[in-house]
This record gives C-alpha cells, sequence and structure tokens, in this order.
C-alpha cells in the first residue's frame, strides 16, 4: 500500500491539467515501475478527471503497466532493421531462458521480458536494453551474459 | 442554419450546412445501414464503418463514414456503387467474424449478402460476445447521463467497454442508457425482486410508497437530485403515482 | 547574461561569444548520440577528462573538447571528431585516448588504426567530409548535429542560431508564408503536404487562438533522424517552431516526443529553457512584443500517436485514438483551435529557409520534392545510419555510394521504405528517384524516411507478417477494418508462412488490403496494406514458393526450413553442441557434428555461435 | 425497459413524422400513440387511414400534420387500400419503375374502423397475407362524432349510445378482442401496446416494420374527453391500465405468446376504474365482476405466455 502523499508529490510537480494525465502516469510508472491502482484514484480525485478514462489510459499505453513489473526489465527491440538481424532469435532465447513469454515477468519478480518497436538505434541492430541501457549488435547466444553481468553490478 | 444543396444517389436535396450525410439522406428517405451512430450523442459514430458511402467533391472520390461527414455546397454523395457494397461487405463479415451470434449483425450482414464467414471466428468469450467495440455505450454514459462509469479500454482487437479494473464501478448509477442504446444489445442488463444488475454491480431499486413497485435504481435517484436538485421525495412514488 | 532583448543585441552577444573562441584551437568532439552512448563514449569522454587532467592541459586554453549529437554513423561508435583537422575517428575505446591526445591533439598526426578505411579499395580516409558516407551528403536539417553541443545554447548561437528567427522578426507573417511556400518544403513526416500551404489554410481560419505543434513521435521502425535532430540539435527545432508561430499567429507551441527516446526528452527540456532564459520564447521574444512558448508532451508508447488527430487526442490527456479528420486539423486540431502540426525535420528545415531563402532551397531536389531528405540507412548494408541527401537520388546511389552496398557481398533484392504504411521496392526498381511521388507510385512511401534494405536472406512473406504484426499490436482498436482486419491477415499471412497456406490465401489477403485502404478510418489504417500488397505485387514468387512447394526460399520462416550442419566445413569444437538449448546437438570433439531434426527447435543458436559458417538453413 | 425513461429517452431519434399543430383535444393518448409509431416506422411509410378523430384532427384542410404520404380512405376500407398500395409499389419495383427499397405499408383506424366497420376488409388483408402493419388505435367508443359505443367500448362503460341509468349499467357486453381474433389468421406479428409504455411500443413498432407479412398493433389510446378524465391524466390511466391487466402488454410472433410487460404488483382494477366519468355509476360488486374477469383473462394470457 503506498501512501496517498507519495502520489500527490508526484501530481504536484504539474500543473492540474488534463494535459498533465500522461505524465504524471509515466512518473508513476518510473517510480513504481507500474501505475498502482491507488494513484489512478488518487489522480482521479486531484484533477477531477473520470477514473474510468485515466484505467482506459492506463490500458492503452504500453510505456504504462497496470501490473507490477520486474526490478530488471529487457526491452527486445522489434524494430524492422533489429527484425532483419535477427531479433525473433534474441526473443525466443529469452524466453526460452527467463522461462516466461513476452510482457510476462518471472516468477521471483526479478525479469521482465518486453519488446519495443524501435528504440531509434536501427543502425546497431539488433538491439537489446537491459534497464534502459543499450546494448548494440547483441546475439541470442551471448545475450543472456549481457543481462547477468548488468544486473549483477 | 445555411441551407445548401447536395446530390445524394443523383437527387438534388437541400440540407442544413454541416449536418451528417446520413442525416440528410434518412430525412430525404435514402436508406444506409449504421450500428454505431445515434444522431442524439455527438461523437458517436465513425467506428463501425458500415456506413460508408462515395463522396465526391472539388474532383476527388474517397469513401467517408456518412454519419459524420458534412454536408457542404457542391457534394455529390454515391450510397450503393459497387466499391461501397464491396466494402460494406467487407465490414460485415469481419463483423460477424468477431461477434458471429450477434442477430443484428446477422440479419444486416445477410442483408448485403454475406452469410459466410471465411476467416478464423473469435471464439465467443463471454464479455465481447456480441460487443462490436463501437464505443457507443461509453458515449453515451460520459455525455448524455454524465457519469464516466464505462470507458473503452484496452488497444486493436482487445479493445472494449469497461469499468476501472473490471470491478463494480464506484460512479455507475444503473441507469441502463448504455444497455438501451447498445446496437447490438451486447450489454446484459437483469432484474430480479427489485435489484437491477448491470456491469457486475448490483443496484437496489426504489420501491414506490404507493404500490410497492421498483422503479428506479437508489444510485440513480442520487445522481438526479445531486445535479438538478429535484426533490428526493419525488422518487418515493413510481410515474404512475406520483 | 540574462535575456537578449532586440536583434542588434544577439548580433552583439554573438561577436561576443565569437571572439572568445579561438578558431585554431584543437577541439574534440565526442558523439553523445544514443547510438554511441550505448557503444560506451561516456566512458571515452570521461577518459578525454582524466588524460588532460594528468597531463596538466587546460580546456579552453589547451584545447575544446564538447560533447555532441548524433553524426549518423552509430554503427563505427563511438565517435570522435577533432577539430581543425577535420578527423573522424571510429570505434574509440577509452585506452585510445591517451594516444589521440598525445599524436593528434599535441603532435597534429593521425592514428591511422581509428581512421574509416574503405571495405573494398582498403584505402584509408582520415577526413571527415571524404569518407564515402559523409561525402555524398548534403545536410540541412542535420547542419549542426555532430559539430554543436546540443546542451549548449552559446554554441547554437555561435553557429548563426536564431538568425532565421530575428530575420523572420523583420518579416510580416504573409511573407514569411509564401516563403515557405515558394521553397517548396513538403511534410517530412510522410504526407508530404505542402508545408506553405497547410500554414496559408491555418492562418486562414477565423480564430483568436491558434497552435503550432511538432510531431516527435518517431514511431516507424528503422527510422531515427527526429529522434537524433531533438538529440543533437534542439534548438533548430524551437527555432523553426517560433518562425512557425510568428506566421500563422500562435502564442502556444507543444512538442510531443516519443517516450522510448529520453535522450531526445532530455535535451528538448533543457533547450527549452535556455531559449526562455535568453527571451527566444516567453512573453517579449527578442524585444518584439511577440508572445510565445512551447510544452513538451511525452507520448506513451503507442505508434498510432504518430498520426496527427491521434497525437492531439494525446496531448490532450486521452487516449490517443484517431478522428476523421473531414474537417482538417488546419481548422480544428488541437483543442479544435487551428493547429499546424509539422514533424520535427520539418521544423528544422524552416530557420535555414528564411535566412536563405526560398530560392536556394528550392534550387535542391526535384520538381516536385524540393529540398533535401534525411534518410536512415539500415538492414542488410554495409554504412548504416542516417543521412541526409537531394531529393531524387537514386535508391541504387543511396545503397551503393553512400551505404557502400549490401552487407557480406550478398545479392541486393530490396529495399523498404516509409516504415508499416510503405512497401518494398525490387531492386530493379532501384534506379528509382527518391522523392514523394514515385515512390507512392511504386506503391511504397516515403514515410518519415526509414530505408531498410534486404538482401537474399529476407523472406518477404515474413517481412509482410513482421509488419502485419505490428500493426496488430500497435492498431487502436476504434474501426472495424483495421480492428478487425489485420488481425486475419496475420492470420493468412501466419499460415502461409508455417507452411498451410491454400491457393485461396492470397486473393484473401488482396481482398482484406482493399478493405483497408478504402475503409479504415485513419492514416495508420489506410497505409497498412502497402506492405502486403507490394510483397505480393513484387515477390508473388515468394508467396508461391511457401504455398505450393512449401519452402522459404530466403530461409527463414521456421516451420519451412532445417537446420543441418556441412560435415566439410565442421571442426568438431563442439561450441554449437555446448549452446544447443535442445542439445539435440552429438558429435565427437574433432569429428563433424549433427543436429537432430526432430527435437531442433530451430532457434539458430548453433548458426549464431559457429565460427566456421558450417550450419547450414534449407 | 421502460424504467431507463430518464437517460435512455435523450437516446431516442428527435425526427418528428407525425407534427404538431393539428387539432387534437388536450391531453390526446392516441394522438401520442399515431406520433410514436411513426417515429418508429420513420420516413419510408404510407400510411392509409380511415375515417376518424386521427383523421380529422390531422388533416384540416389546406394543411396537414403529415410528413409521409398519406391517404384518407373511407370507414370501413383502410387496409383494402393499404394492400392495393402494397401490391401496386411491389409491381411497379418489380416493373423497374421504382427503385427497390424498404417500405412501410400501414393502415389505421380507430376501434370503430377496425373492430365494427372495417372488420371484414382487415380479415380479407390479414389473411391474403400482404406485408403490411395495421395499427388500431383503440379509444373504446366512436369518439369523433360524440362517444358513440363500438364493439371495443368495455362492459360497464357509460356512452351516449349506451348510457348509464336507473334501468342501464351503460355497455352490457364485453369488449371485442381484437389482437386475439388477428393471431387467429395466424399472422407473424400481433401485439398491443400503450403509448403510456413508450419504449415498448416504439420496439414493438420496430418489430412489426422488420417482419415480412402482415402485422397487426393494437394501441390503447386514452380519451380523455370520451373517458371523461382530466386532460392531464391521460398517461396515468395508461398505465393504470396496463398495472391493473385490464390491457396487458403482450405479442405474439409465429403463434408465440409473449408479455413483454408484466406488472409487479398487480394493481386492482379498481384503482383503473375509480376517477373515469365513463365509470362512475358502478357499484362495489360490478367492480368486482370487472376484477374477476380481468383476473381470469390475464391468468389465460400468462399460461399463454409460459407455454410460449
Amino acid at each position: 500500500m503506498v501512501e496517498v502523499s507519495v502520489f500527490d508529490r508526484i501530481i504536484e510537480r504539474y500543473e492540474r491539467s488534463e494535459e498533465s494525465l500522461l505524465a504524471i502516469l509515466q512518473d508513476f510508472q518510473r517510480e513504481f515501475h507500474y501505475v498502482p491502482e491507488e494513484g489512478i484514484r488518487r489522480l482521479s480525485e486531484v484533477l477531477r478527471v473520470p477514473e474510468s478514462k485515466i484505467y482506459a489510459m492506463g490500458t492503452f499505453y504500453k510505456a504504462l503497466s497496470l501490473t507490477p513489473r520486474g526490478r530488471h526489465v529487457v526491452k527486445v527491440c522489434t524494430g524492422t532493421a533489429c527484425h532483419l538481424k535477427g531479433a525473433p532469435q534474441i526473443l525466443e532465447a529469452l524466453e526460452r531462458e527467463l522461462g516466461v513469454k513476452r510482457n510476462g515477468t518471472t516468477e521471483d519478480g526479478e525479469y521482465t521480458l518486453e519488446c519495443v518497436n524501435c528504440v531509434g538505434a536501427c543502425a546497431m541492430a539488433p538491439v537489446t536494453l537491459v534497464d534502459e541501457e543499450y546494448h548494440g549488435q547483441t546475439r541470442a547466444s551471448k545475450v543472456m551474459d549481457i543481462i547477468r553481468k548488468r544486473t549483477e553490478e | 442554419m445555411e441551407k445548401i444543396s447536395v446530390i445524394i444517389d443523383g437527387k438534388t436535396l437541400h440540407a442544413v450546412k454541416d449536418r451528417c450525410v446520413l442525416q440528410v439522406a434518412r430525412e430525404n428517405g435514402i436508406y444506409i445501414p449504421s450500428l454505431c451512430y445515434n444522431s442524439e450523442v455527438e461523437s458517436s459514430g465513425g467506428s463501425c464503418r458500415v456506413c460508408l458511402v462515395e463522396a465526391h467533391q472539388g474532383g476527388r472520390m474517397r469513401l467517408v463514414t456518412s454519419c459524420n461527414y458534412p454536408v457542404r455546397a457542391g457534394l455529390e454523395v454515391k450510397t450503393d456503387t459497387p466499391l461501397v457494397r464491396r466494402i460494406r461487405r467487407g465490414v460485415l463479415e469481419l463483423l460477424l467474424a468477431r461477434v458471429p451470434d450477434s442477430e443484428v449483425i446477422r440479419e444486416m450482414a445477410a442483408r448485403e449478402g454475406v452469410t459466410e464467414v471465411r476467416f478464423r471466428r473469435d471464439e465467443g468469450e463471454n464479455e465481447r460476445y456480441k460487443c462490436i467495440a463501437c464505443a457507443l455505450c461509453t458515449h453515451v454514459c460520459a455525455e448524455v447521463v454524465g457519469v464516466h462509469a464505462i470507458a473503452m479500454t484496452e488497444r486493436g482487437a482487445d479493445k472494449k467497454p469497461a469499468t476501472p479494473y473490471h470491478k463494480p464501478s464506484e460512479v455507475c448509477i444503473g441507469c441502463g442508457a448504455c444497455a438501451y442504446a447498445c446496437p447490438t444489445g451486447a450489454i446484459t442488463m437483469k432484474e430480479t425482486d427489485g435489484v437491477r444488475r448491470i456491469w457486475g454491480k448490483d443496484f437496489p431499486m426504489v420501491r414506490c410508497s404507493v404500490c410497492g413497485a421498483p422503479h428506479i435504481p437508489e444510485a440513480q435517484v442520487d445522481w438526479i437530485v445531486k445535479r438538478t436538485g429535484k426533490d428526493r421525495a419525488f422518487f418515493d412514488k413510481c410515474p404512475d403515482h406520483r | 547574461m540574462g535575456a537578449i532583448n532586440s536583434i542588434e543585441q544577439l548580433e552583439s552577444y554573438r561577436r561576443e561569444l565569437a571572439s572568445k573562441v579561438r578558431a585554431d584551437l584543437p577541439t574534440v568532439m565526442v558523439c553523445f548520440g544514443t547510438g554511441c552512448q550505448a557503444n560506451g563514449s561516456r566512458l571515452v569522454a570521461e577518459a578525454f577528462m582524466r588524460v588532460i587532467e594528468e597531463q596538466g592541459l587546460k580546456v579552453g586554453v589547451n584545447l575544446g573538447i564538447k560533447t555532441t549529437g548524433c553524426h549518423g554513423y552509430c554503427e563505427n561508435g563511438p565517435l570522435v571528431a577533432l577539430k581543425p583537422q577535420d578527423l573522424l575517428y571510429l570505434k574509440v575505446k577509452p585506452e585510445d585516448v591517451a594516444e589521440i591526445v598525445e599524436e593528434t591533439v599535441k603532435g597534429g598526426r593521425v592514428v591511422e588504426r581509428l581512421v574509416y578505411r574503405d571495405k573494398i579499395t582498403e584505402e584509408l580516409v582520415a577526413r571527415y567530409s571524404e569518407i564515402p558516407f559523409y561525402k555524398h551528403q548534403h545536410r540541412i536539417a542535420l547542419r549542426h548535429i555532430g559539430t554543436i553541443d546540443p546542451t549548449s545554447i552559446d554554441d547554437y548561437i555561435l553557429v548563426g542560431g536564431y538568425s532565421g528567427l530575428a530575420k523572420a522578426l523583420t518579416m510580416k507573417p504573409e511573407e514569411l508564408i509564401s516563403e515557405v511556400e515558394r521553397s517548396g518544403l513538403r511534410g517530412r513526416g510522410g504526407g508530404g503536404f505542402p508545408t506553405g500551404t497547410k500554414w496559408r489554410s491555418c492562418a486562414a481560419v477565423d480564430s483568436d487562438v491558434r497552435y503550432v505543434m511538432c510531431n516527435g513521435d518517431e514511431g516507424d521502425p528503422g527510422a531515427f533522424m527526429d529522434r537524433s535532430i531533438m538529440e543533437g540539435d534542439p534548438h533548430s527545432v524551437i527555432e523553426g517552431m517560433i518562425i512557425g508561430a510568428l506566421a500563422v499567429g500562435s502564442h502556444q507551441g507543444y512538442i510531443y516526443v516519443r517516450d522510448e527516446y529520453p535522450l531526445a526528452v532530455k535535451n528538448l527540456t533543457s533547450a527549452l529553457e535556455a531559449a526562455r532564459e535568453k527571451g527566444f520564447l516567453g512573453p517579449d521574444i527578442l524585444g518584439s512584443g511577440f508572445a510565445f512558448d512551447i510544452k513538451i508532451s511525452r507520448g506513451g508508447g503507442a505508434f498510432v500517436c504518430g498520426e496527427s488527430s491521434a497525437l492531439m487526442r494525446s496531448v490532450e490527456g486521452n487516449v490517443g485514438e484517431p478522428r476523421a479528420k473531414y474537417i482538417r486539423s488546419v481548422e480544428r486540431g488541437l483543442y479544435n483551435r487551428p493547429t499546424v502540426l509539422n514533424n520535427v525535420e520539418t521544423w528544422a528545415n524552416v530557420p535555414e529557409i528564411i535566412l536563405k531563402g526560398a530560392d536556394w532551397y528550392a534550387g535542391m531536389g526535384t520538381e516536385r520534392s524540393k529540398g533535401t531528405k534525411v534518410f536512415s540507412l539500415v538492414g542488410k548494408v554495409n554504412n548504416t545510419g542516417l543521412v541526409e541527401v537531394p531529393m531524387g537520388i537514386t535508391i541504387r546511389e543511396l545503397v551503393e555510394n553512400i551505404g557502400g552496398g549490401v552487407l557480406g557481398g550478398k545479392r541486393f533484392k530490396a529495399v523498404q521504405t516509409g516504415g508499416p504504411s510503405g512497401g518494398c521496392i525490387p531492386e530493379r526498381l532501384a534506379d528509382l528517384p527518391i522523392d514523394f511521388d514515385s515512390l507512392t507510385e511504386a506503391g511504397s512511401m516515403m514515410g518519415s524516411g526509414g530505408i531498410i534494405v534486404m538482401d537474399e536472406d529476407t523472406c518477404m512473406v515474413d517481412v509482410a507478417r513482421y509488419f502485419t504484426a505490428f500493426l496488430v499490436e500497435e492498431s487502436c482498436g476504434k474501426c472495424t477494418p483495421c480492428r478487425d482486419g489485420l488481425p486475419r491477415m496475420l492470420d493468412l499471412l501466419n499460415d502461409i508462412t508455417e507452411g498451410r497456406g491454400g491457393d485461396e490465401h492470397v486473393a484473401m489477403l488482396e481482398e482484406l488490403c482493399d478493405l483497408l485502404t478504402w475503409g479504415a478510418l485513419c492514416g495508420l489504417g489506410t497505409s497498412a496494406a502497402n506492405p502486403v500488397l507490394s510483397t505480393i505485387k513484387y515477390f508473388r514468387e515468394e508467396y508461391d514458393a511457401h504455398i505450393k512447394e512449401r519452402r522459404c526460399p530466403a530461409g527463414v520462416c521456421k516451420a519451412l526450413i532445417t537446420y543441418s550442419i556441412d560435415a566439410e566445413a565442421c571442426t568438431g569444437c563442439r561450441l554449437c553442441a555446448k549452446k544447443c538449448p535442445q542439445e539435440c546437438i552429438s558429435g565427437e570433439r574433432k569429428k563433424p557434428h549433427v543436429i537432430d531434426t526432430t527435437r531442433c527447435i530451430k532457434c539458430g543458436v548453433c548458426k549464431d555461435v559457429c565460427a566456421y559458417d558450417a550450419v547450414r538453413v534449407s | 425497459m421502460e424504467q431507463l425513461s430518464v437517460f435512455a429517452a435523450r437516446l431516442i431519434e428527435k425526427a418528428e413524422y407525425f407534427a404538431q399543430g393539428h387539432r387534437a383535444c388536450q391531453g390526446c393518448a392516441e394522438a401520442l400513440a399515431v406520433r410514436l409509431v411513426m417515429k418508429g416506422l420513420g420516413r419510408d411509410t404510407i400510411v392509409a387511414m380511415a375515417t376518424g378523430c386521427m383523421e380529422i384532427i390531422s388533416s384540416p384542410l389546406p394543411t396537414t400534420a403529415w410528413e409521409v404520404p398519406w391517404i384518407h380512405v373511407a370507414f370501413e376500407n383502410a387496409s383494402a387500400v393499404i394492400t392495393g398500395c402494397e401490391s401496386g409499389v411491389k409491381a411497379m419495383m418489380r416493373k423497374g419503375k421504382l427503385p427497390p427499397k424498404k417500405i412501410n405499408f400501414v393502415a389505421m383506424g380507430g376501434d370503430g374502423a377496425t373492430a365494427d366497420i372495417g372488420m371484414g376488409q382487415l380479415s380479407g388483408a390479414l389473411e391474403r397475407g400482404h406485408d403490411f402493419i395495421y395499427v388500431c388505435l383503440d379509444n373504446e367508443a366512436y369518439m369523433n362524432t360524440g362517444i358513440q359505443r363500438s364493439s371495443a367500448t368495455p362492459w360497464g362503460a357509460s356512452t351516449t349510445t349506451s348510457p348509464a341509468g336507473k334501468l342501464s349499467k351503460g355497455q352490457h357486453t364485453q369488449k371485442k378482442d381484437m389482437p386475439k381474433i388477428a393471431i387467429a389468421h395466424n399472422i407473424p406479428y400481433v401485439a398491443t401496446a400503450c403509448p403510456s409504455f413508450p419504449f415498448d411500443l416504439l420496439e414493438k413498432v420496430e418489430k412489426a416494420a422488420a417482419i415480412e407479412g402482415p402485422a397487426y398493433l393494437h394501441v390503447l389510446s386514452v380519451c380523455p374527453t370520451g373517458w371523461r378524465i382530466p386532460s392531464e391524466e391521460a398517461i396515468r390511466y395508461g398505465r393504470l391500465a396496463v398495472n391493473t391487466c385490464v390491457f396487458p402488454l403482450y405479442e405474439c410472433e409465429y403463434g408465440k405468446y409473449r408479455l413483454t410487460y408484466k406488472p409487479d404488483p398487480i394493481l386492482p382494477v379498481k384503482e383503473y376504474i375509480e376517477g373515469q366519468g365513463r365509470f362512475r355509476h358502478l357499484a362495489p360488486e360490478d367492480i368486482q365482476a370487472i376484477q374477476e374477469r380481468t383476473t381470469a383473462e390475464y391468468q389465460k394470457l400468462l399460461k399463454l405466455s409460459e407455454e410460449g
């Protein structure tokens, strides 16, 4: 259970207008690694925006997750350049190694595996992101090593 | 209200500028099928694509949804060309694949000559059994009733109207306007022993102090009283005994 | 120094900055684009600072050092450029830094092993502008990127920044609009709508409030020019928008940036702050009395938000669903007010056009597509990265001259342009000049400028399937053809790539494409058929091979291929057997190995790890 | 659906095909019935109307309240005329002289035109199977000419030709059950409706229009003048008629009965009878007799409806 004041602190950074909704939700996402239900409710109260609308936004935008994610988020870029250069194999390897499907979180809550449609680093394809850090020219056989190395630091 | 003339199916018609093609056609007895549009709900329309027609203007033709395309001077509309029929049939086939159990869609598709689906059908999940995700219910809830209990959630093929977290809504007043507006009858509302059930929530009804008949959800009375300042006692009796 | 209050003050400030800079001062420019940072350019920059300190040198006295935006040649990052010699070092590692300082900065000599080596002629090219990748380019939108520090407004002013705005302030709105009209600038975001016409329509609508917006929701996979501009030269976008606001009479602007571009958000935010401080934004811009400010909106990871009406809905704080644009956004856009929305690259061009004049700009490009265009050249090509060239260059010139030909000497098969809204253009049409109209005619689209090169190992059916899958995921779900049509298309394509295709599959695909093109609500839906249609049009034989012969000619579609080990090439190193997740590779050390195809899941790890290229796909 | 009135009513299309400004009495529920029926049918409708209140009030020369093609015919032959129209239009469509489209052919008449004078013609039209809708606007007497009894006047009602007095309790016959007569023709759709239940009425009109073949709608239309009630009470009496089961709302689709509205609780008929001038002479035992008959009829209907 998150204290209401934590949400308020984030909401206060922004103008009290509907324009700020998405930005506030993204800050929730960064802070808690997901958008908590109480956060949506609090936001609805403070900004006087229907809860149903905020919930709809939460389900629409991929950057937001309504369920808690793992401590580390691994993103496989599935942009066109990455696709051609082997992103599907990398994704498969990760699904196999982590034992989760895409958008899934490992049972120990350590990793969440996600796909992202192009991070704009196509010249370094295929790209894998570990906690927002870019790794270019990854290979299916090496990707787990990168992740372990990065997350054990 | 500026009046202009437009041509629909070869007939020159006089119409109020910026009214939608569908309205003008209907007023003039030209049938265009439609599902997601309700003339009394401002932001409805544009999603089911059943009412597509050819709009010729300024030497250029495109298919537009007649429910939200405004009539302007010099517009010519054709509602029954091979292109319109082909695309309409395609749309209906997709809808039929989505909600094979909806009588409304079955009948409408049959009228256009679509009786079989060549694509993979959706398994009839309960939730979207007959729902074509046209969003009319959510527009009604927001604009006509004003409570915003439901909204269109998810995206793509999973899009559906829902309450937040699919839990019983805190703001829903059980008025049933969404169920009434739904073009395919996808929203179920049931009433048993003075309790109305809709969107997974039970709404106790006010019983008439004279005849005892349940006639309006308590939550709806609260809402009306709050919004209009109407005397609560007014709802103690059913319309028959006021 | 505080706000600049007049055009004269801007000029004197510029002179003052210039007087502090020594033209002959050796300067090291470390690329801080997303690509180079991923390759470790931050460590390189730190190494420079360390070495400089160790050697007792002083920044600003003995040498200059700055971090810049993306040079576009990301594949070879981290990149380090050096002035005044005009050198570019590739793949620089922290351990190379001491040598660079010693040899180049102090000694003026070239460190040869860090220099570009032509892959065919083996020739060394040290000078930045001589490298083939850059030699054929003509940079306008990318004019400052790689040479200025995006986080420093002074750097931008020093290279002539905001003089376009200064000039615009002396012109009437009408003059600004006709200047842009005459330049022939067309929207760089994909549609290619004439920018001047758009501005004129917006200015003509009777309204007390107007908005100018920048579309930085670069969603097309394979394109990253906007990212590079926002990261590397944010002020040029801001300056362009201020000029646009002047022209149409707007006082509020919005930049919508993809959430996947954190660095772009960061650099834009700090650039806006700096511009406000200096008086380029705010209630009284350069003392002219004109008021304008810009807000940043972050996207939320939805491709459809690149569509103008969806983008506006998203900025307003809604789900990003498009609406029918029967009344255009120049009449009723953001908050139902007249709105000019242009993309990042378009805005970045505006200051230069105002400064140098419409004729200068219109002198480049083709009859109907003027100026230059930034392309992101990626995929199976030797030199990948961002290139800016005049419109009308042929695909072949782009791929062969700038791109250095197809990777690994394989056969050039096709290019994909325009992302999920575009199509695949086969090699036989490679002499097609690249401009808005000819690409559309060929069944593709300019889009935002992604050029993805495909070779013989690319399966075109798989490409069509890939884009369709992408769009299924990104469809907002509002209209029936897109929401329900795309998944059916994907079903059919899955059938074909998994060997279940029947004779009627292609016809049904074409039927669905027709339905989407005519029936969908927004640009995402109406163009969604292009990847499928163009591959059917140009690569029908590949579809037939999948359907009739149950064969994937490119060896991509898993259900139709088998892995085997070439006994002659195999050295028996055991690496593949160790790595195989199914443990289905057997064989003794130093003897050829064998794959048990009944258990093989075709993950490709064996091929990936094999150092002797002994794993075959058939 | 009837309890949705607060919000759902706002979702009904506003277009009208029976215009305001006609000359009906204040509080005329029959005019309301016509208006709602026309709303449900929409623009593509041709109406043939028998002589009666609605004809008189809607077409004072040179004006008309009708926004659709409308023809006034004699008392007895509305159904004959409309079936002629239907056959004629069908033939013209077949010959390509008219574009093919769905048109609603509607005959309307009061209870006198339906149950007395035009019944033979109605029976013939139903039997011939034309694709048309017959709407009976039942106000339970010849109101137009000054409240004379018809065969649809209920037992005990006082009219000028069945006056109550020392020797008479008013109408001494039972109301003719027209819906059952229509059902006996084995037509696809028969329904009863009342404008006091607008959603129910609209739904039935739409159903009648959609179904191919003859459809018969029997609409109870409260007449404040003839029933001797205050004009503002017309809607309430319509609801009372239904809620006391004097006039149950049901439909019969291809022979299958269905009650579309089950009053809960069922009110005593006394509430309906009391206050109506035409029944004011009735003694408690008379009302009791009506109650018994009403209950028995409703039980029969319930049983039919359960049998489906």
